[in-house]
Formats: C-alpha cells, sequence, structure tokens
C-alpha cells in the first residue's frame, strides 16, 4: 500500500516536471527539470527494487548527460545571467507532432506488450545475476558495442581536432 | 650584452647633438642632470625619429613625458630619452605656442609613450596628434579638467566639468 | 610590436564552434589585483583574447600637492608612492631636491641612506614573494612568509623614524637623525633572518614543482620588447639585460659598494620571481657593506648643518632616476625661484610595467593573466600617484 | 540486500529515519569543528595562533560563525535566476547527504549496508555536479559562471580514474571472498581487510584515488573552480548567509565523506588492524583516527602548495592518472585471472606509484630550478 502511494507520488512528479520541460520559457530550467524527471525515474527503478539500474540511471542520465547539456547550454549562450530565452521557433508545430507520434508508439507498445514480470511482488535482480549475463552470456556483443563507442569517440575528437588546425 | 659601459658625461652628449642638430632650428643646451634639445613641435617628429634611428644616437628607450604649463609662454612637454646601446640621455624640450597645444604623437616609435601620452593630456591639456586612444588614464573617463594646470586651484570647492549636472564635486 | 591598436591583435579562436566571448571585470576590488585596479578581461572559454587596463582609483594629485608644498613638506607625499618602500621614494626626492639646490650630503648620511633603501628594497621584494604566493594560490602561506621578515624590518624602521610605512626619514641634506645605539648587532640579526627568509620561500615555492610548473615559460619577453615597452627593473633584468642604474648611471655612494646584478635568461614569469630573490640577497650584501663602513665613521654629522630653514632654489630643472624597488623611479624637477617647486614629476616604475600587461596576457588563460598581473609587481600609490 | 537489525526492533523505515538524524546531527558537529580544526592546522603551518578568543582555544569559534551565518542576510543578486539560485545549495548538499548513507563508520554502523555501496557512492556524488552548476548558472555572475564551467570540466575529468582505482580493489575483492565474485559492499570490503588493509596491495591505486578525490573536492592543489585570487570563489561568489553556508558545509561534509570512503576502501575502515570482532568503540575510533589522517593530509596540502592551471590539470587527468589507473586494472586482472600471489600484486603496483612519484620528481628536477639563488648567494660569484 505504502509503496504503492509513493509510486503514485512520484509517478505524478515525472509528469509534471516532464511538462516543465516543455513548457518552462528558459533553457536552463528545461534542462534542471529534465535532470528531476529523470531523477524521479531513477527512484521508480528503486521502488521496483531493481538497483542496479536505478544507479546506473542516476549515473548516466542525471550526471553524465544533462551535465553535459547543462555545459554546451553555458558555453553557446550569449547571456550569462539565465535569464529566459525564446525556446520556441518555427520547430514548434513539427516538435508537437513528433511528440504525439512518440507518445503512441510508446502507448500502443505498452498497452500491447504481455508483461512477463509481476508488480505484486517485484524479483530483487541481484548485481550477480547482471554481471553473468552481461560478461558471459552477452560477451561478445558488449565488447563488441564498447569498441563501436571507442572507435565513436576517437572518431568524433579526431574531427573535432582538424577543424582546430586549420 | 651584459658589458657594464660608463655613462656618457653631458658634456660629451652635449657635442655629439650639436653635430647631429646643428642644421635643425633647435637649441642644444644642458640641464643640471641631462643635455636638452629645445625644438619646435613642428621639428618634433624629425628630431625623435634621428634620435631613435641614428646609430651614434641610438635612444631606444623613452623614459618619461612630462607636461607643463608654463603659463604664458604655453604648455611645455619634457621628453626624456636614454640609449641603452650607448649609455647616453636626452630630454627633447617642445614649447607649443599658447592656444595650440599639438604635438605628434611617439607612440608608433615608442609603444611605451602610449600611458605617457595619455596622462600629459589630461594633466595639463596637451593634444597629441595620432595617439589612437587619448582617453582619460588617471581621472575619471567623462572629466574635462586639467589639476596641473597652474591656474587651477588646490583648495576649493570643485565643479567637475563636462558632466551634465554641474553639482559641485569633492571638498579638499 | 603593435602599437595598442584599437582593434583586436588576435584573432579570436576558429575552432568552429560558435562560441560567445565574454568580458570578466577583475577589480577594483579583488584579491588579485594587490590594490585598487581594475582590467576587463575578454575571454574566449579560458584564453584571454583582450585586456583593458583601467587605473586611477587611487589618484592623490601628487605632483599637483608637491607644487603647493614646501620642499621639505612635499616629502611625506613621496613616501605614500611606492608605500611599500617610502625609503627609497624618499631618496629619489631627496635627490632631486639636492640636485637642483646643489645641496651636499654628509658622507655618514650616505651611508644610512643607502642601507635604508636596500632594507626598502628587500621589504618590498618580500611582500611580492608573499603575494605572487597568493596569486599563484598557495592559500596565504607565503603571505605569511613573506609578513614575517616585513614585521622585523618594521620594527628597526619604527626604532629609526618614529614611523613604520610612511618614515619620513630623510631630509634633504642629508637624514633626520642618527641611527639608534644598538642599530649594528640589530640590523646583523636582522639580515640573518632576512637570509633565513629568503631559504624559505626558495624551499616553499622554487621547490614545488606546481609553482615551477606554473611560472616557467610564461610571458617570456625579449630585451628588445622589454626596453621598447617601458619595461624596467627586475622585469627588464629578468629578460637578461643587464642593466640596474646602481651600477650603469652610479649615485650616492654605490660606486663604493660591491654587488652583483642578478639577471635572469627567458624573461618570464619565473625569471622575475627569481631575479627579485638574488636582488634581495644581494641587498642584504650591500646592508652588510653600509654596516662596516658606518662603524668606521661613528659620530659624525647625518644632515648638512648649512641649510637654511627655509629651502629656497631659483632655478633649476633635472631628472634624477634612481634604482628604485620596481624599476626605474625618476623625478623630474623644475624650480623656478621660492620654496616650491614648479613641477615635480614622478616616472613611477609601476605604472610604466602596467602599460605592459595588456601585450603580456593576450593569448594566456584567464589564471595566467592574474599571475603575469602579478609578476610586474606594480603598486597602486605608485601607478596612480 | 542486506540490512542490519533494525535498532530496538523498530520498523524499518522509522529506524533509517532514526538513524538518518543521527548522521545529520553528528556531521554537523563535525563540520563546525573541521572549520575550526582546519583554521587551527593551517595558522600552526603558517607560524600563527588561530582562533584564540571564542572559548578556551576558541574552542566555540565554529559555533559562533555558524550563528554568525544563519543570522547573516540572505542576499539575492537582481539578475539571479530566483529558484535555480535558491535550489542550488540544496541541490549540492543532497547527494553529499545521501553518500553519507552508504558509510559504514564500523560493523553494520551506518544508515543502510547496500550490496551495491561503491557504486551507490560513486553515481550520487555525479549529481553533485548538477548544484555546482546550478549555483553558476543562476547567480547572473560571471565568475560563478566560470567557476560552474571549470568545476563540471574537471569533475568529470577526474571521475574516471577515481571510478577506476576503486574498481582495481573491487577485483581484488574477488580474490578475497572466495567465490571469485568480487563485492561492492562497503561493509564487507572493510571485513575483507581484517588482516592488511588493500592500500598495503594496491598503493598506485590509493594514490590514483586521493589524487582523484582532492580534484572532486576542490581542494588545492585543484581549487580552480573555487580559485579565491582569480575568480573569487567561484559558483558560491554571489551567495551569502544560510546558503553560503550550505556550500561550506557541503564542502566539509564531502571531505569526511570522502576521508571515511577512503579509509574504508584502502586502510581497513574498522575492521584493521583490530580485527573484525573489536569492540563498536574500538571500531569507530579506527575509522576516525583513519579519516582524520586522511583529512589532514589534505588541510596540509592545501596551505603548501599553489594552484595548478585548468589545462595542466586536464592533461594530468587524462594523460597521467588515467592511463596508470587502467593499466593497474589490467595488470590486475591478468594477476588474479592466473591466480599468481598476491605479493606479486603489492610489488606491481609499488612499481606503478614509484613511477608517478618519480615522473612528478623528474619533472621538477629536470629545470634545475634550485640553482638562481645559489649563484648570488655571495659576492662576486657570478661577476662576468
Amino acid at each position: 500500500m505504502a509503496t504503492e502511494v509513493i509510486w503514485w507520488i512520484f509517478a505524478l512528479g515525472i509528469i509534471a516536471l516532464s511538462a516543465g520541460v516543455v513548457f518552462s520559457r528558459s533553457v536552463i530550467h528545461s534542462a534542471i527539470f529534465l535532470i528531476g524527471s529523470l531523477a524521479g525515474v531513477g527512484v521508480m527503478f528503486v521502488i521496483l527494487t531493481v538497483e542496479f539500474l536505478a544507479l546506473t540511471q542516476f549515473l548516466i542520465y542525471g550526471g553524465a548527460v544533462t551535465v553535459l547539456v547543462l555545459l554546451a547550454l553555458m558555453l553557446t549562450r550569449a547571456d550569462p545571467s539565465g535569464r529566459a530565452e525564446k525556446v520556441n521557433g518555427p520547430q514548434a508545430p513539427f516538435a508537437l507532432l513528433a511528440g504525439i507520434g512518440v507518445a503512441a508508439v510508446l502507448l500502443v507498445a505498452a498497452l500491447s506488450t504481455e508483461w512477463a514480470g509481476n508488480t505484486e511482488s517485484p524479483t530483487n535482480i541481484a548485481i550477480e545475476a547482471i554481471s553473468q549475463r552481461l560478461f558471459e552470456d552477452f560477451g561478445l556483443p558488449f565488447i563488441l558495442a564498447s569498441v563501436l563507442l571507442l572507435v565513436a569517440l576517437v572518431g568524433a575528437i579526431i574531427v573535432a581536432r582538424q577543424e582546430e588546425g586549420e | 650584452m651584459s658589458k657594464t659601459l660608463a655613462p656618457k658625461p653631458i658634456d660629451q652628449v652635449v657635442k655629439l647633438l650639436e653635430q647631429r642638430f646643428g642644421k635643425l632650428p633647435v637649441a642644444i643646451n644642458q640641464t643640471a642632470t641631462d643635455a636638452n634639445i629645445d625644438c619646435p613641435p613642428e621639428h618634433f617628429r624629425a628630431v625623435v625619429e634621428e634620435l631613435k634611428n641614428h646609430r651614434d644616437l641610438a635612444f631606444d628607450f623613452l623614459r618619461n613625458i612630462v607636461g607643463i604649463d608654463m603659463l604664458e609662454e604655453g604648455l611645455a612637454c619634457k621628453y626624456q630619452f636614454f640609449s641603452y646601446k650607448n649609455r647616453q640621455a636626452v630630454q627633447v624640450t617642445v614649447l607649443t605656442p599658447p592656444g595650440n597645444p599639438h604635438i605628434p604623437s611617439i607612440t608608433d616609435l615608442y609603444p611605451a609613450a602610449n600611458w605617457h601620452e595619455r596622462e600629459a593630456a589630461e594633466m595639463v591639456g596637451l593634444i597629441f596628434d595620432g595617439h589612437p586612444n587619448l582617453k582619460n588614464l588617471l581621472l575619471d573617463e567623462d572629466v574635462r579638467i586639467h589639476p596641473l594646470l597652474k591656474a587651477h586651484p588646490l583648495q576649493k570647492a570643485e565643479i567637475l566639468q563636462g558632466i551634465e549636472d554641474t553639482t559641485p564635486g569633492f571638498t579638499f | 610590436m603593435s602599437i595598442w591598436p584599437e582593434e583586436r591583435v588576435h584573432a579570436l579562436a576558429d575552432d568552429g564552434f560558435e562560441t560567445v566571448d565574454m568580458t570578466i571585470n577583475v577589480g577594483p576590488q579583488h584579491p588579485a589585483t594587490h590594490g585598487v585596479f581594475r582590467m576587463v578581461l575578454t575571454v574566449d572559454g579560458e584564453k584571454v583574447v583582450d585586456c583593458e587596463p583601467y587605473i586611477g582609483y587611487l589618484h592623490r594629485g601628487l605632483e599637483k600637492l608637491t607644487e603647493n608644498h614646501d620642499y621639505r613638506q612635499a616629502m611625506g607625499w613621496w613616501d605614500r608612492t611606492d608605500y611599500l618602500a617610502g625609503m627609497a621614494c624618499e631618496m629619489a626626492y631627496c635627490m632631486a631636491v639636492e640636485k637642483l639646490g646643489n645641496i651636499s650630503v654628509p658622507l655618514r648620511a650616505e651611508y644610512i641612506r643607502v642601507m635604508m633603501v636596500e632594507l626598502s628594497r628587500i621589504l618590498s621584494h618580500f611582500m611580492f614573494f608573499g603575494a605572487f604566493g597568493a596569486d599563484v594560490g598557495s592559500f596565504g602561506t607565503s603571505f605569511i612568509y613573506g609578513w614575517r621578515e616585513r614585521e622585523r624590518i618594521y620594527d628597526f624602521f619604527e626604532e629609526v623614524a618614529g614611523d613604520r610605512m610612511f618614515p619620513t626619514y630623510f631630509r634633504p641634506g642629508g637624514v633626520q637623525m642618527d641611527l639608534p645605539e644598538n642599530y649594528q648587532d640589530r640590523v646583523r640579526w636582522l639580515l640573518g633572518s632576512i637570509r633565513q627568509g629568503l631559504e624559505d620561500f626558495d624551499g616553499l615555492l622554487v621547490g614545488n614543482e606546481i609553482f615551477v610548473e606554473r611560472c616557467r615559460g610564461l610571458s617570456p619577453v625579449t630585451p628588445e620588447q622589454a626596453i621598447a615597452w617601458g619595461l624596467t627593473g627586475p622585469c627588464l633584468r629578468a629578460t637578461g639585460y643587464k642593466f640596474d642604474l646602481r651600477k650603469d648611471e652610479p649615485y650616492s655612494v654605490y660606486p663604493n659598494l660591491k654587488f652583483d646584478i642578478p639577471t635572469g635568461a627567458n624573461g618570464d614569469v619565473f625569471d622575475r620571481f627569481m631575479v627579485r630573490m638574488a636582488e634581495a640577497w644581494q641587498s642584504t650584501l650591500i646592508v652588510e657593506q653600509c654596516l662596516d663602513a658606518l662603524s668606521q665613521m661613528e659620530g659624525e654629522l647625518v644632515l648638512n648643518p648649512d641649510l637654511p630653514k627655509t629651502l629656497r632654489i631659483d632655478s633649476g630643472e633635472c631628472y634624477v632616476r634612481t634604482e628604485g624597488t620596481k624599476g626605474e623611479y625618476g623625478v623630474y624637477a623644475l624650480a623656478k625661484g621660492g620654496n616650491k617647486p614648479y613641477r615635480m614629476k614622478l616616472r613611477s616604475p609601476s605604472f610604466c610595467n602596467l602599460s605592459a600587461l595588456r601585450e603580456m596576457v593576450i593569448g594566456t588563460y584567464v589564471a595566467d593573466a592574474i599571475i603575469i598581473l602579478g609578476s610586474l609587481d606594480i603598486v597602486l600609490g605608485e601607478v596612480d600617484k | 540486500m542486506l540490512f542490519a537489525d533494525p535498532l530496538f526492533g523498530l520498523p524499518s523505515w522509522i529506524d533509517a529515519i532514526i538513524r538518518i538524524v543521527i548522521v545529520v546531527l553528528v556531521m554537523t558537529v563535525f563540520v563546525i569543528y573541521s572549520t575550526y580544526g582546519e583554521r587551527k592546522l593551517v595558522a600552526r603551518f603558517q607560524q600563527r595562533l588561530g582562533p584564540m578568543r571564542t572559548g578556551p582555544w576558541g574552542l566555540w569559534q565554529g559555533f559562533a560563525d555558524a550563528i554568525k551565518l544563519v543570522g547573516k542576510e540572505d542576499i539575492r543578486p537582481k539578475n539571479a535566476d530566483r529558484w535555480v539560485f535558491e535550489l542550488a545549495p540544496y541541490a549540492t548538499f543532497i547527494p553529499v547527504l545521501l553518500t553519507l548513507m552508504v558509510l559504514p563508520f564500523a560493523e553494520n554502523w551506518g544508515v543502510r549496508n547496500l550490496a551495491l555501496g561503491v557504486f551507490f557512492v560513486f553515481a550520487v556524488l555525479g549529481l553533485n555536479i548538477v548544484g555546482i552548476l546550478m549555483a553558476g548558472l543562476g547567480s547572473g555572475n560571471k565568475y560563478a559562471l566560470l567557476g560552474a564551467v571549470r568545476a563540471a570540466a574537471q569533475m568529470i575529468s577526474y571521475e574516471i580514474p577515481l571510478v577506476v582505482s576503486l574498481l582495481c580493489v573491487v577485483m581484488i575483492t574477488g580474490a578475497d571472498t572466495g567465490n571469485g565474485v568480487g563485492t561492492l559492499n562497503l561493509n564487507t570490503i572493510a571485513a575483507l581487510q581484517e588482516d592488511r588493509p588493500y592500500i598495503v596491495l594496491q598503493p598506485l591505486a590509493f594514490l590514483i584515488f586521493f589524487t582523484a578525490m582532492l580534484s572532486e573536492l576542490h581542494r588545492a592543489p585543484f581549487d580552480i573552480p573555487v580559485a579565491e585570487s582569480e575568480i573569487v570563489g567561484g559558483y558560491f561568489v554571489e551567495y551569502s548567509g544560510i546558503r553560503w553556508s550550505m556550500f561550506q558545509l557541503t564542502e566539509y561534509a564531502s571531505m569526511w565523506g570522502f576521508a571515511v570512503f577512503g579509509s574504508v576502501v584502502f586502510l581497513g575502515g574498522w575492521a584493521w588492524p583490530f580485527g573484525v570482532d573489536s569492540h563498536w568503540a574500538l571500531q569507530l575510533a579506527t575509522t576516525f583516527t583513519k579519516a582524520l589522517a586522511i583529512v589532514v593530509v589534505i588541510i596540509w596540502i592545501r596551505t603548501t602548495v599553489p594552484r595548478l592551471r585548468i589545462d595542466q590539470l586536464m592533461n594530468f587527468s587524462w594523460k597521467v592518472l588515467l592511463e596508470l589507473s587502467f593499466l593497474q586494472l589490467i595488470v590486475n586482472g591478468i594477476i588474479l585471472y592466473y591466480d599468481w600471489p598476491q605479493e606479486l600484486l603489492a610489488l606491481t603496483s609499488a612499481v606503478g606509484a614509484g613511477f608517478l612519484i618519480f615522473l612528478i620528481i623528474r619533472h621538477a628536477s629536470a629545470r634545475s630550478t634550485k640553482g638562481l639563488l645559489g649563484t648570488y648567494r655571495t659576492l662576486g660569484a657570478s661577476s662576468s
């Protein structure tokens, strides 16, 4: 019961924060709302007792991605005072269309899938099991994905360096 | 580079200058410390270029610029030059006529002259033609007083000129 | 060598990104500006692309005040130019007045003067070491190290002249009064602690690889650039150019004293620091020789007794230059009769060194700009007159 | 999840709240006294006395400061972004508070004993940057903005060596637990060090951890985001009163948090040298002593070392620490895979640590800095 109440509180909170991302007039506020909403998703994972996923959510989305977003904002804006800036341009209707489309796809997918788990008594997956899966059962794809990311990283650096050199 | 040369006596410098500038309408004399060239503003550039570029003179270092209010004689400007190469010093005095305080700037020859000229300009009201940025340096940017003019009072309520509302400024 | 053009000297780094230049205002109230100095840095990320210095916040009208005061009265104002080494300024002022009025100075007074000036030089340099360490970021420890020796020298000054920072001890024609009784032991003890203090700085800062890494190779200046920009003193000598007015245009009793002129090699920030370290050490040697000389002439006069109550100088013009603590401290004096100078002008080394700041900081990092400013060792009392 | 027994048999969540309150209160007192202690210690390094007036030896100075700060006016700049500005101190403080929740101060003395303790600590610490960025962006001040950019760049860079150096230790726990599977549980990691702390096996990893920790804490010589002589305090330049003290609280709390964390992972925590069966008071004292030692070293470094420049800082992270930490990871992996003796681990890591120290010293001595003053110590030695 208590879990359910907390779940609902956080679910509504996430929706409110996501609305904040879309509707706030300042880019900075949007980014901060985004962090809040992603952290809320992390809390949802905690409620589902998948701590590893929750912590990964915090680390990757809360810590790294949004920080990069904020950093990029800081370096590229003319006005460092954080004043409101016009974010809605002529692309707004298309963005709305795309958003509705994505939401519809997700909804259809969510409703039509036969979910295997059980929210009444979620199973606690130990980190040992996850690592077993990741490094033994799916070891090769994992390494291939890592190599792909590394290549992308090095490529990005090379592209950036070349532009600087000229 | 690091050899220590003895400073040249003043009379030798005077002799040297007389050889170089004998033809120009300049007067060469000496002060208590240095040789001095009295030079009218229109020949000033030529004199300084000669001072900087001639091999025997080679005055590569501008020490100081002094702006002086000579009352009815006009505004004077004194330049102290020094030659690291030949270890000799010279002072160039330029006396501008009253009402026409224009002197050509030497910032292109001596970058060090920049701030000195700005200071002389704001303090006594000299105008250095060709200076890249003749704004006030020590005084407020919008103040148009020349405090080192003899006519400027020392102990009175000063009205800062050039500011729109003429409220009294600081009282000393 | 550009001559302060209005347009940008360095084109903005075109790295393909649409980044925005930001202007940062440093000062007049800022821990790094050592007083009330302001500079506006235009930065691209962390790189400085432009720098506009603003001075004059401490302008007290020194020259106007001097024109309106008696020769002896005005000396107090000159103390307050380089307020870290008041005696060195008094020396230049008194020499200018003596030159104008043809006043002779007793030999004992000359030795006392030189000793005091060299102690002032040590004072000023210790302040530089401490403040520079703080600029580089050593959290005040270097500051306190510098303060320890300064306090001891100041205590001695207080005993000699009655004041610490603005002693007004010199007079045209000598010094105000003789030294206190135990000055020989006192100063010799002082010299010992000064040398210990220099060793401490050598260990704390020069022995630290981060300090060296920050300062080496930063804003190297060639002798030609230094001369063109008007750099004098330790900043010039750091470039490797051996020029010191005490040796090259000797005045007072400096020809009788033996000392070396330390020079650097690259003219970078580290050399400026090291030149000052070595210079402070050489100053202790000069003070020692002065003490030896003074012990030979105990009881002699220290003030020219033939001077009238009011100094009146009919006419004369001179430009007296001394090796101040920061560079060439020059005094231009013009007398036209009466008991006041007609015009006196200070050629302050800090002012001229600071005018080269813009050329030095462009292209460096923000943190380096602070260090370069610190390495010029400016005193705002002297810059703003 | 492993839970220690709830206090007095209370429900789990009431027990958690009680523990949190205790940790927060104790931490506040610790922070107040560590500001006092830092001032005293720094004063001694600088041949001063430090605070002496408030109470005997100035012992109440910390409380006096705290009261003064609480009573100060809370200033918000006119062009600050109101909510961002006001929430930023809390956004920095909460992650640090969360890290304190998993630290074992003695056996099972902590708020929670998570199976993913190590991972939890650095996942949550990553969120710390958000608060700093909020402060920098919301203040409407360029110094603050510059400080925040520097902080973000620095913390992102140093997080990688930090994490990798911790992973080196986590790998070794796999050999110690017996079943070949390592553990991320801080309590277990401490208990595994009953015989020898992991610093013996991994001195290089500890060096890397310590350096990266200094950087994450913005302590000298990595205090670039708050550099007083350049950007006068960086991201918290516009804060005053209680909000400023929140930042101070965060700084010192995270310093203690990191110190306890480091002592648990590397110095044996509560288990070494008195064993896992020692009395809880002894265990607490052991942890405290080790953490205190780390804190004192941090302050010691702060008083003596100048600040690095931002590019030197980045170079050091990406070109030295990162390589060395990955090298350590690979070497550990090889040794553990072939089940070679643990002395080999200690040996290779010690060689690495020696190499790191050698790198730094050679860098300094190659430039012959000590020569110049020596030349001018006597008369005529340099006359040409």
